[in-house]
C-alpha cells in the first residue's frame, strides 16, 4: 500500500480507543495528543483504531498483534484490562501499554495508571476556597454514569472541599461547612442533561462545579456560561471545572481550570520507553508526584490549544473574539485573576503536601468505599480511609 | 423547593421540550398522512450538526435553524420517495438513517471543525435568547408552541388537514375524490422531517450551543413515544413534550437529594410516562392507514 | 404454481433474500463513492474487510460470534412483526437476560440454569409491555421504548451496587468457569450453535405448529383469529413473552459466552445497543427467522472485517456505519429484484 | 331505444401489472339521460372497466370518447370534473369522519389553509338531501352508520360533486329491500332530473326492474347489449355464464327432525352497550333451514356472534344437541359440531395476506388429521385439503400456496363455504352466503346449503336478501330491534306481510 512512506518511518506504533473514541474530551483524546507527539518525535506511523463496542477490543488488539509491526500496541481504558491480558498472552512478543488498567504481572504489557483523587483534591480544594472567600456554602459536581472509577474523582473531590474548610478556618477564624452537591447523571453523551444537572445544582446555590462526565460536561460548562451571562459577567464565579483535558480553552472565563489527567504523558513515556528499549511490563502510577495529574495551568491550556490544528486553531479564535493566541492567553490569566492569589497559594501547599505524602487522599473503589467518603466530616477522617 | 427553583425547573422543562415537541408534531402530521418513519433519532443529530455549520457559515442561528430544516426536508424526501413513491416499508429506511447519522455526524465533526467529537459554536451563531436568573428561554418555545397550535388547526380545521387525514385513514377514498395521495403523503412525510430537522438545529445553536457526536441522546425515540402517547394529536404532544421535560427536570433537581439511588431517580420521567398512559390514556389509535404503502393496481 | 415436496420450501420465498442481496450490493457500491469522495480506495477498504471477516479461522470466529447476540434480538423483533406487534423491547430483555446470568450462575453455577433464568427475566421483563398493550391497550411502541430506559437504569443500579464485582470494580462479579459456555475454539462459544437452533425453533414455531399459526392470523387479523378460535390476546402475550426470553438468552449467552470477562461491565458497555442493532438486522432478513440467521451473519461479517480495515486501509470506523446505513435504507427498495431483472433484461436485448 | 351516446369507450384492454389480463378490448357505450345495467360473473371486467372510466386506472390501450371527444384521466379529478361519479362496490369512506367531512373532502372551497366553512357545506347539503329526499345524519361518525347509510352518503358525495354521470358498482349487495326500494326511487328521480347511471348487480331482478339497456361481459369482452324490455333473466344468465343456469332452487319437502340449535330468552349487548338482542327464543330443526330477515342492523350479527362464541351473551342459554354451549369458546364449539360461514368475509372468514391452503384450514387446523403430532400442523395434508376443497368447489385460484386476496371476491366466499362444509358439522351458520357473489356461484352456493339441510343438517341463514332467505327457509323469523315479530313458513305469508313486519310490526297484529 503506502509502502513508500512506511519506508521513511522508523516504525510503526498503535492506539486502539475504547468506545468513547476520539472526541470524548477525555483520555481518548489525551491518548491521541500523546501519542501523535510521540509518532511525530520518534518518526513513526500511527494507526489509530476505534471500538463500536466492547466487543471489538479482543478483535482490534488481535489484528494488531496478528500484524506484528508494531513497537508498542495501546490500549485505552480500563475496560480493555481483561482483552490486553488475553491478547498479550497470545502475542508475549508484542508490547503493550494500557491506560487505566491494572496488569501487573505481565512482562510485555505496562500498565499506566493515574491517581485521579488526588488531581481531584485540587479541584475540590479550589471549589471549596472560592466559594469560603465568596461566603457560599455549596460546590457541585457533575459526573457521568454511575462506575466505580469515578468514584475516585468524587472522593477527591470531597477531600479537598473538606480540607478547604480547614483551611480556611485556620487562615480567617471562621467556620465553614461547604456541601457537595452530587449527582451522576447516567450517561456520558447528553450534554442536555449535564446542562439540567448543572442548572439544578446552581439553583440550589452550588458556587464552583466540577464536570466529570465527558460529553454531558460539555452541558456544564454551558449552564454556568448561562448563568454568567445572566449576570452580565464575562467571568466567574460561579465556575466550572473541567476534567482530563486542559479543558479551559473550551469556554474560557467559565472553566476556572481543570483537572488534568496527564494519558498523552504515560502513551508518550510508553512509546518512548519502547523506541529507547527501556519498556517495562508492570505498573506505572502516575500521582501529582509523578506529574501524571494536576490542576491546568495556563501554559497546560495554551500546549492544548496549539495541539489541535493550525486551521482550528485560527477559527477557534475567531469564534471567541481573540486576534491572536496571547489574547487568549491573557484572558485565561485574566479568568484565572478572578480568585485571589492565596488561594492558588493554597492550592500549592495542599499539592505539596500530597506529593510529599504527608497528606493522602482517598481512592474509594467500590460502592461502600465512596459511602464511607461522603460519611466523613473532616478531611483528616477521609485520610484514615485512604490507609 | 422555593419560587425559584420553580421556576428554573420550568424553564429547564420548556427548552428541553422543543425538540421532543417538534419532532412529535411533525411525526403525528406525517403519521396522520400515513407515513411512519422511525429515523428522527438521525435527523435530529445530522441537523444539529448541519444546522450548526450553515449557523457558523452565515453568522446567523437563524439561518442554522433553517439549515435544520433544509437537512429535516432532504431526508423527508429520502423517506417520502422510499416510502410513498416506491411503497416501500416505512420502518426500514429510518433504521438507515439513524445508522447514517452516527457515521456521518462524529465523521463530520472532526472533518469540519478539526475537534473530534464535539464543537463550541461562536457566539453569533447561537441564538438570542431572554436571560433571567435562573436559565434562559429560546424564542424558540414560543416558535414551537406556536408550531404545535398552528399544526393542530390546520390539521382539524381546514382543508389541507382534512385531505391530510383522509389519505392517512384511507387513501383510497381520498383517491376517489382526486385527492392525490402521493403528493399529500409525500409532503407530509417532508413537512414531518422538517420540523424534526428543525429541532435538531435547535439543540446546537440554540439550547446548547454546541455540537457532539451524540448529542441527540434518544430524543428522537422520546418523540414518537410522545406522538403516540399523544394520540397523533400536536396539541396533546405540546402537553406531552413538556410533560416529559418537566418530570425529567424534576428527576434532575431531586437527584442531588439522594432519597433514593440515583437510578431510580433517573427513572422517573419514564415511569411516569408509563403510569400515565397506563392509568388514564389507555388505548390510541393510529390512523388506519399508518405505516401502509397505498397502490392503486 | 403447484408446488410439491417438503413443508419448508411452501413456505420460504427466496425472492426477498434476493433483494436484500441486491440492497446489499448498491450499498457497497453507494458505500464505495463515499469512500472515494473522502480519498479511500473502495477496493482496499472492501478487500480487507472481508479478509478480517472471512479471510481466517480466527476471522470467521470473530464474525460468528458478533452475529449471536444481534441474531437473538432480531428474532425477537421479527416474532412481534409477525404477530402484528412493534416490539422494540428486546434492548430491554437482552439487560435482564445478562444480569440474570451473572445473579444466578453465581447462586448455582450450572449453565443450562443460567440460560434458563437468563430466558425467564428475558421474559419477565417483556410481561409489563404485553400486559399493557393486551388490557390497556397501551401501545407497546411507548411502552417499551420505557422499559428499555427504566431496565437499563434498574440494571446499573445492580451492576454498580449488589452486584459489583470486589476485587474488580469495573464489572460485576464473573460467571463462574463451571457454568460458561464452552467454546469451540478462537474465543468462539457454542452460542451461535443455540442462537442457530433458536432461529430454527422460531421459524418452526411460527410456520408449523398451531401456535405459531395463530399468533400469525392474529398479527394480520384479529378479528378472524378469534373467529377460527385462536386466542389473540393470548397471541400477542405469546410474541412478547417469547421475544422477551429470546432476547433474555442472548443477554445470557452474551455474558457467559463471552471471554475475557465473563461478567458485565461497568456502565453496561457490553450489553448496550445490541437490541437496537436487531430490528436492523431483522429488517435486513425480511423477519424471517431463516433470513435473520444469514443478515445476521451478514452484520457480524461487517463488524469483524472492521478492525483490518482500520488496521490495513484505514478507513475510520464511522465510514463502515455509513455504508451500514446506506444498506439499510437500500433494502427498504421494493421490487429491487423486478427492477434489477428488468434493467439486465433491458442490458441484454440491446 | 336509440339516444345521444355520452360515453363512449372503444378497444378498452387492460393487462395488471402482474400480468392479469382483465379486459380484452370492450366497447361500451352509454347513451344520456339511461340507466345502463352491466352485469358478469365475478372477475368479468366490470369493476376493472368503471375504474378505467373513473380515471383510478389507466387502461393499457383504448380510447374514452365523452360526449364525441377524447379524453384521458389522469386520476378521478379529471373524471369528476368531466361530470363522472362513482360509488365503489367496497366503500371508500373514511371511517372516522362524519357524513359531512366525508362528502365535502377534496372540494372544501377557499383556501387549503383557511378555515372550512362547515355550516354553508351543511346547508348546500340539507338542500341536495331536501332535494332528493335522501337523507343521513351529518354528524356521526361514518363507521358508526349502518351500510345502508354509508352507501347513501357514497351517492351523496358524487351528487355533490354534480356528476353527470353515476357509476353504481354493485350498490344493492348490502342494502335492505326497502333500501333498495329507496335507492331505486331516487336513481330514478336522478334519471328524470337528466342524469345518467351505469348500474352494476349480480341481481337479475334488479336489473330488470330498474335499467334501460344491459350489457354483459365475459372474462373481458362484451357479449351483447340488450334492451332491457326485450331481455328475460334466462337469457341474461346464459349470457353472462354461457350456460343454462337453474335460477330457481330445487327444494324438496322435507319433515324437520330434532332440534339442534336451541336459543333461550338470549339477551346479546351491542357495543355500544346497547341491547341488540332482547330475550330471543327459537329453535333449528335437524333437516330445516331457518331463516332470519330483516333490515340490517336489528341485532342479526350479535345473535349470531353470540351463537358462534364471538360475543359475550348478556342472558339466556344456547343449546347445541342438547348441551348447554353459553359461553364456550368458538374452537370448543367447533369440536361440537358447529360451523359459521361469516358475514363479513373479508375481515373475518379469510386472513387474506395467508395462502389458500392456510386458509382452508383455519378454524379446523387442530383437527388430528392437520396435526404432525399435537401442536405440529402438517401442511401437506392441508394443502391436499385445499386442493380437494378447489376441486370440489370449482374455486378458481392461481394455486393453493397463492395468497388469497389474489381471489376474487366470489371465490373466496366459496372457499370460505368449502372450508367450512368440510368441518361436518351438525349445525352452520350461513350469514350473507351469497353477498357479491355472481349468478352462478350464488346457485351454487344456494343449492349446498339445501343438500346441507337434506342430509339432515341444520342450517341458520341470516341474509339481508330476502328473496333468498324466502327462497331457502323453511321457516323463517323477522327480527326488528333484536326481537322476532314473527316466527313464520315462507309460503304461508307475502312480502307485503313480511315487509310489515321487517317495518317493527308484530305478526298477530297484521293478521288481526
Ligand atoms: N389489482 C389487480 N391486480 C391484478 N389483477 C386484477 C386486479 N384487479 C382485478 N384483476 C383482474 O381483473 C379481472 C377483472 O376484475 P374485476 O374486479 O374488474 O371483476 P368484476 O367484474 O368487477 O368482478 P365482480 O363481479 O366480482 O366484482 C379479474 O379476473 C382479476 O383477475
Ligand atoms: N393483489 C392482487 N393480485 C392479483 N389479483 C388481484 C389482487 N387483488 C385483486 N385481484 C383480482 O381482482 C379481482 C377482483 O377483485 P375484487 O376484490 O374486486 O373482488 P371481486 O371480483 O370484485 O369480487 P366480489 O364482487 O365478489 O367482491 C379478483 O378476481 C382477483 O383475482
Ligand atoms: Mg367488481
Ligand atoms: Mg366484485
Amino acid at each position: 500500500i503506502s509502502s513508500s512512506k512506511e519506508e521513511s518511518k522508523k516504525g510503526a506504533i498503535a492506539i486502539v480507543y475504547d468506545v468513547g473514541g476520539r472526541g470524548d474530551l477525555s483520555f481518548n483524546d489525551m491518548a491521541y495528543l500523546g501519542a501523535s507527539k510521540a509518532a511525530k518525535d520518534f518518526n513513526l506511523d500511527l494507526v489509530e483504531m476505534q471500538s463500536n463496542s466492547e466487543d471489538d477490543y479482543v478483535k482490534n488488539l488481535e489484528t494488531l498483534a496478528s500484524q506484528k509491526k508494531y513497537l508498542v500496541i495501546i490500549a485505552v481504558g480500563f475496560m480493555m484490562t481483561d482483552a490486553v491480558k488475553q491478547v498479550a498472552k497470545e502475542y508475549p512478543d508484542q508490547k503493550f501499554a494500557i491506560i487505566d488498567g491494572y496488569i501487573p504481572d505481565m512482562p510485555n504489557v505496562m500498565s499506566i495508571l493515574f491517581k485521579e483523587n488526588e488531581g481531584s483534591a485540587l479541584a475540590g480544594a479550589l471549589a471549596g476556597l472560592i466559594a469560603a472567600n465568596d461566603g457560599k456554602d455549596k460546590v457541585g459536581i457533575v459526573l457521568g454514569m454511575e462506575i466505580p472509577v469515578l468514584y475516585k474523582f468524587e472522593a477527591g473531590y470531597r477531600f479537598g472541599v473538606k480540607w478547604a474548610e480547614d483551611y480556611y478556618y485556620k487562615k480567617e477564624g471562621k467556620n465553614v461547612t461547604i456541601d457537595v452537591i452530587y449527582q451522576y447523571t447516567g450517561t456520558f453523551n447528553d450534554a442536555a442533561k449535564g446542562k439540567a444537572a448543572a442548572r439544578a445544582q446552581l439553583a440550589q446555590g452550588a458556587w464552583v462545579i466540577y464536570q466529570v462526565a465527558g460529553g454531558t460536561g460539555l452541558g456544564v460548562f454551558d449552564a454556568v456560561d448561562e448563568v454568567l451571562k445572566s449576570q452580565n459577567k464575562k467571568m466567574g464565579p460561579p465556575f466550572a471545572i473541567g476534567v482530563d483535558s486542559a479543558q479551559d480553552w473550551i469556554k474560557p472565563g467559565v472553566i476556572i481550570a481543570s483537572m488534568m489527567k496527564r494519558v498523552d504523558v504515560g502513551v508518550y513515556t510508553a512509546v518512548q520507553d519502547a523506541v529507547n528499549g527501556n519498556f517495562k511490563g508492570g505498573i506505572v502510577e502516575l500521582g501529582l508526584k509523578e506529574g501524571g495529574v494536576g490542576l491546568s495551568t495556563v501554559d497546560d491550556v495554551m500546549a492544548m490549544f496549539n495541539s489541535l490544528p493550525e486551521d482550528t486553531q485560527k477559527q477557534k479564535l475567531k469564534d471567541l473574539g481573540f486576534n491572536s493566541k496571547d489574547e487568549l492567553k491573557q484572558y485565561l490569566e485574566q479568568t484565572r485573576g478572578q480568585v485571589p492569589d492565596w488561594v492558588w497559594d493554597a492550592i500549592k501547599e495542599l499539592e505539596g503536601k500530597i506529593k510529599t505524602g504527608i497528606i493522602k487522599v482517598p481512592a474509594p473503589m467500590d460502592k461502600d468505599g465512596i459511602e464511607a467518603v461522603r460519611q466523613a466530616k473532616t478531611w483528616q477522617e477521609m485520610m484514615e480511609l485512604a490507609k | 423547593m422555593n419560587v425559584g427553583d420553580v421556576i428554573t425547573i420550568l424553564i429547564t422543562s420548556v427548552m428541553a421540550m422543543v425538540p421532543i415537541v417538534l419532532t412529535s408534531v411533525g411525526a403525528a402530521w406525517s403519521e396522520r398522512a400515513g407515513v411512519v418513519s422511525i429515523g428522527y433519532e438521525g435527523v435530529l443529530l445530522m441537523s444539529a450538526f448541519f444546522g450548526a455549520i450553515f449557523a457558523e457559515l452565515a453568522g446567523s442561528a437563524t439561518v442554522g435553524l433553517i439549515g435544520g430544516i433544509i437537512v429535516g426536508v432532504l431526508l423527508g424526501m429520502l423517506h417520502g420517495a422510499l416510502t410513498v413513491y416506491l411503497k416501500g416499508d416505512h420502518v426500514i429506511p429510518g433504521i438507515g438513517i439513524n445508522l447514517l447519522a452516527m457515521g456521518v455526524v462524529p465523521f463530520g465533526i472532526l472533518a469540519y471543525w478539526g475537534t473530534a467529537g464535539q464543537h463550541q459554536l461562536p457566539h453569533d451563531a447561537v441564538l438570542w435568547h431572554w436571560k433571567t436568573p435562573y436559565g434562559e428561554i429560546s424564542p424558540m418555545v414560543i416558535v414551537t408552541i406556536l408550531v404545535a397550535v398552528v399544526t393542530w388547526w390546520v390539521l382539524f380545521k381546514t382543508p389541507l388537514g382534512l385531505r391530510v387525514r383522509s389519505v392517512g385513514e384511507n387513501p383510497e377514498a381520498a383517491d376517489a375524490l382526486g385527492i392525490n395521495v402521493e403528493k399529500y403523503r409525500f409532503w407530509s412525510t417532508v413537512y414531518g422531517h422538517a420540523l424534526a430537522g428543525l429541532g435538531g438545529a435547535y439543540m446546537s445553536v440554540d439550547w446548547l450551543g454546541l455540537v457532539h457526536k451524540t448529542m441527540s441522546g434518544g430524543r428522537g425515540f422520546i418523540a414518537l413515544a410522545n406522538m403516540v402517547f399523544s394520540g397523533w394529536n400536536p396539541l396533546v404532544s405540546l402537553i406531552g413534550g413538556w410533560l416529559f421535560g418537566f418530570f425529567e427536570a424534576l428527576a434532575t433537581w431531586l437527584a442531588p437529594k439522594h432519597i433514593i439511588p440515583g437510578q431510580f431517580i433517573l427513572m422517573l420521567p419514564y415511569i411516569m410516562t408509563l403510569i400515565i398512559v397506563a392509568g388514564i390514556i389507555g388505548k390510541a389509535r393510529p390512523p388506519k392507514w399508518d405505516g401502509r404503502p397505498y397502490k392503486r393496481e | 404454481m403447484k408446488r410439491s415436496g417438503s413443508d419448508l420450501l411452501g413456505t420460504i420465498n427466496v425472492k426477498p433474500f434476493i433483494e436484500s442481496l441486491i440492497a446489499i450490493l448498491v450499498g457497497f457500491i453507494i458505500g464505495a463513492i463515499v469512500l472515494i469522495a473522502f480519498g479511500y480506495n473502495p477496493f482496499e477498504a472492501y478487500y480487507w474487510l472481508f479478509v478480517g471477516a472471512l479471510g481466517s479461522t480466527r476471522g470467521i470466529a470473530s464474525t460468528l460470534k458478533y452475529a449471536t447476540p444481534i441474531m437473538l434480538t432480531a428474532l425477537t423483533f421479527a416474532i412481534g412483526t409477525r404477530t402484528g406487534i412493534f416490539n422494540i423491547g428486546a434492548e430491554g430483555s437482552f439487560y435482564f437476560g445478562a444480569i440474570a446470568a451473572v445473579i444466578f450462575t453465581n447462586v448455582w453455577a450450572n449453565m443450562w440454569f443460567g440460560l434458563a433464568m437468563g430466558m425467564l427475566l428475558g421474559a419477565l421483563w417483556a410481561l409489563p409491555a404485553a400486559t399493557l398493550k393486551v388490557y390497556r391497550g397501551v401501545h407497546e411502541v411507548i411502552s417499551t421504548i420505557m422499559l428499555n430506559w427504566i431496565g437499563w437504569f434498574f440494571v446499573l443500579w445492580l451492576i454498580v451496587g449488589p452486584y459489583a464485582n470486589p476485587s474488580d470494580p469495573n464489572k460485576t462479579i464473573r460467571i463462574p468457569e463451571a457454568a460458561r459456555l464452552p467454546e469451540i475454539g478462537y474465543g468462539l462459544s457454542i452460542a451461535i450453535i443455540i442462537a442457530v437452533i433458536a432461529a430454527i425453533l422460531t421459524y418452526f414455531l411460527l410456520w408449523h405448529t398451531t401456535m405459531g399459526f395463530g399468533m400469525r392470523a392474529s398479527g394480520i387479523n384479529q378479528k378472524a383469529a378469534r373467529y377460527a378460535g385462536m386466542n389473540p390476546k393470548m397471541a400477542v402475550m405469546w410474541s412478547f413473552l417469547i421475544g422477551g426470553l429470546l432476547s433474555g438468552l442472548g443477554g445470557a449467552m452474551k455474558i457467559m459466552g463471552e471471554g475475557p470477562t465473563y461478567a458485565i461491565s461497568q456502565g453496561g458497555a457490553n450489553i448496550y445497543g445490541f437490541g437496537f442493532d436487531g430490528i436492523g438486522v431483522a429488517l435486513v432478513g425480511r423477519n424471517h427467522p431463516l433470513g435473520i440467521i444469514l443478515s445476521a451473519l451478514f452484520f457480524g461479517m461487517l463488524r469483524a472485517g472492521t478492525a483490518l480495515m482500520q488496521a490495513e486501509a484505514q478507513v475510520p470506523l464511522e465510514i463502515i456505519k455509513v455504508i451500514q446505513g446506506i444498506i439499510v435504507i437500500t433494502v427498504a427498495i421494493p421490487g429491487l429484484y423486478d427492477l434489477v431483472k428488468k434493467a439486465l433484461h433491458r442490458g441484454a436485448a440491446a | 331505444m336509440e339516444g345521444t351516446p355520452i360515453i363512449e369507450m372503444k378497444g378498452i384492454v387492460k393487462v395488471y401489472p402482474d400480468g392479469t389480463k382483465a379486459l380484452k378490448g370492450v366497447d361500451l357505450t352509454v347513451n344520456k339521460g339511461e340507466i345502463l345495467g352491466l352485469l358478469g360473473e365475478n372477475g368479468a371486467g366490470k369493476t376493472t372497466l368503471m375504474k378505467i372510466l373513473f380515471g383510478m386506472l389507466h387502461p393499457t390501450s383504448g380510447k374514452i370518447f365523452i360526449n364525441g371527444e377524447e379524453v384521458r384521466f389522469k386520476s378521478p379529478s379529471d373524471a369528476i370534473a368531466h361530470g363522472i361519479g362513482m360509488v365503489h362496490q367496497h366503500f371508500t369512506l373514511v371511517e372516522v369522519f362524519d357524513a359531512l367531512h366525508n362528502i365535502i373532502l377534496g372540494m372544501e372551497g377557499h383556501g387549503a389553509f383557511s378555515k372550512i366553512d362547515v355550516d354553508r357545506a351543511r346547508e348546500k347539503l340539507q338542500a341536495l338531501m331536501d332535494d332528493l329526499n335522501f337523507q343521513v345524519p351529518l354528524d356521526i361518525p361514518v363507521e358508526d352508520l349502518p351500510v345502508g347509510v354509508q352507501q347513501r352518503i357514497e351517492i351523496l358525495k358524487m351528487l355533490y360533486r354534480n356528476v353527470d354521470v353515476l357509476i353504481l358498482d354493485e350498490p344493492t349487495a348490502v342494502l335492505t329491500p326497502l333500501e333498495v326500494e329507496e335507492l331505486f326511487r331516487v336513481l330514478r328521480q336522478l334519471k328524470a332530473e337528466g342524469k345518467t347511471i351505469i348500474f352494476i348487480s349480480h341481481k337479475l331482478n334488479e336489473v330488470m326492474e330498474l335499467t334501460d339497456r344491459v350489457t354483459v361481459i365475459r372474462k373481458g369482452e362484451v357479449i351483447g347489449t340488450v334492451n332491457t324490455s326485450e331481455a328475460t333473466p334466462q337469457l341474461l344468465a346464459r349470457m353472462m355464464v354461457g350456460r343454462d343456469v337453474v335460477l330457481r332452487i330445487e327444494k324438496p319437502p322435507k319433515e324437520a327432525g330434532e332440534p339442534i340449535l336451541k336459543v333461550e330468552n338470549l339477551t346479546v349487548m351491542g357495543d355500544r352497550g346497547e341491547t341488540a338482542v332482547k330475550n330471543l327464543s327459537f329453535e333449528v330443526r335437524a333437516g330445516e333451514i331457518f331463516g332470519i330477515a330483516g333490515v340490517e342492523g336489528n341485532g342479526q350479527t350479535e345473535l349470531i356472534e353470540a351463537i358462534s362464541g364471538l360475543r359475550k351473551v348478556g342472558g339466556g342459554k344456547i343449546y347445541l344437541n342438547g348441551k348447554d354451549i353459553t359461553g364456550k369458546t368458538p374452537r370448543e364449539l367447533y369440536d361440537l359440531g358447529m360451523a359459521h360461514i361469516p358475514e363479513d368475509r373479508t375481515h373475518m372468514g379469510l386472513i387474506l395476506e395467508m395462502t389458500v391452503t392456510e386458509n382452508s384450514v383455519l378454524g379446523l387446523h387442530w383437527h388430528p388429521k392437520f396435526q404432525r403430532f399435537r401442536g405440529i400442523i402438517n401442511w401437506n395434508k392441508a394443502r391436499q385439503h385445499a386442493q380437494a376443497l378447489i376441486e370440489q368447489f370449482d374455486i378458481s385460484a392461481p394455486g393453493t400456496e397463492a395468497p388469497v386476496k389474489s381471489l376474487s371476491g366470489g371465490n373466496q366466499q366459496k372457499l370460505i363455504v368449502a372450508r367450512e362444509v368440510s368441518k361436518e358439522p351438525v349445525f352452520i351458520i350461513a350469514a350473507q352466503p351469497t353477498r357479491g357473489v355472481d349468478v352462478a356461484s350464488t346457485e351454487y352456493i344456494r343449492n349446498y346449503l339445501v343438500k346441507l339441510r337434506n342430509e339432515g343438517k341444520a342450517v341458520l341463514l341470516v341474509s339481508a336478501d330476502l328473496d333468498e332467505v324466502i327462497q331457502l327457509s323453511d321457516r323463517m323469523g323477522i327480527i326488528y330491534e333484536g326481537e322476532f315479530m314473527g316466527v313464520v313458513k315462507p309460503e304461508e305469508v307475502t312480502t307485503e306481510e313480511i315487509g310489515m313486519m321487517m317495518g317493527g310490526i308484530r305478526y298477530e297484529e297484521i293478521r288481526k
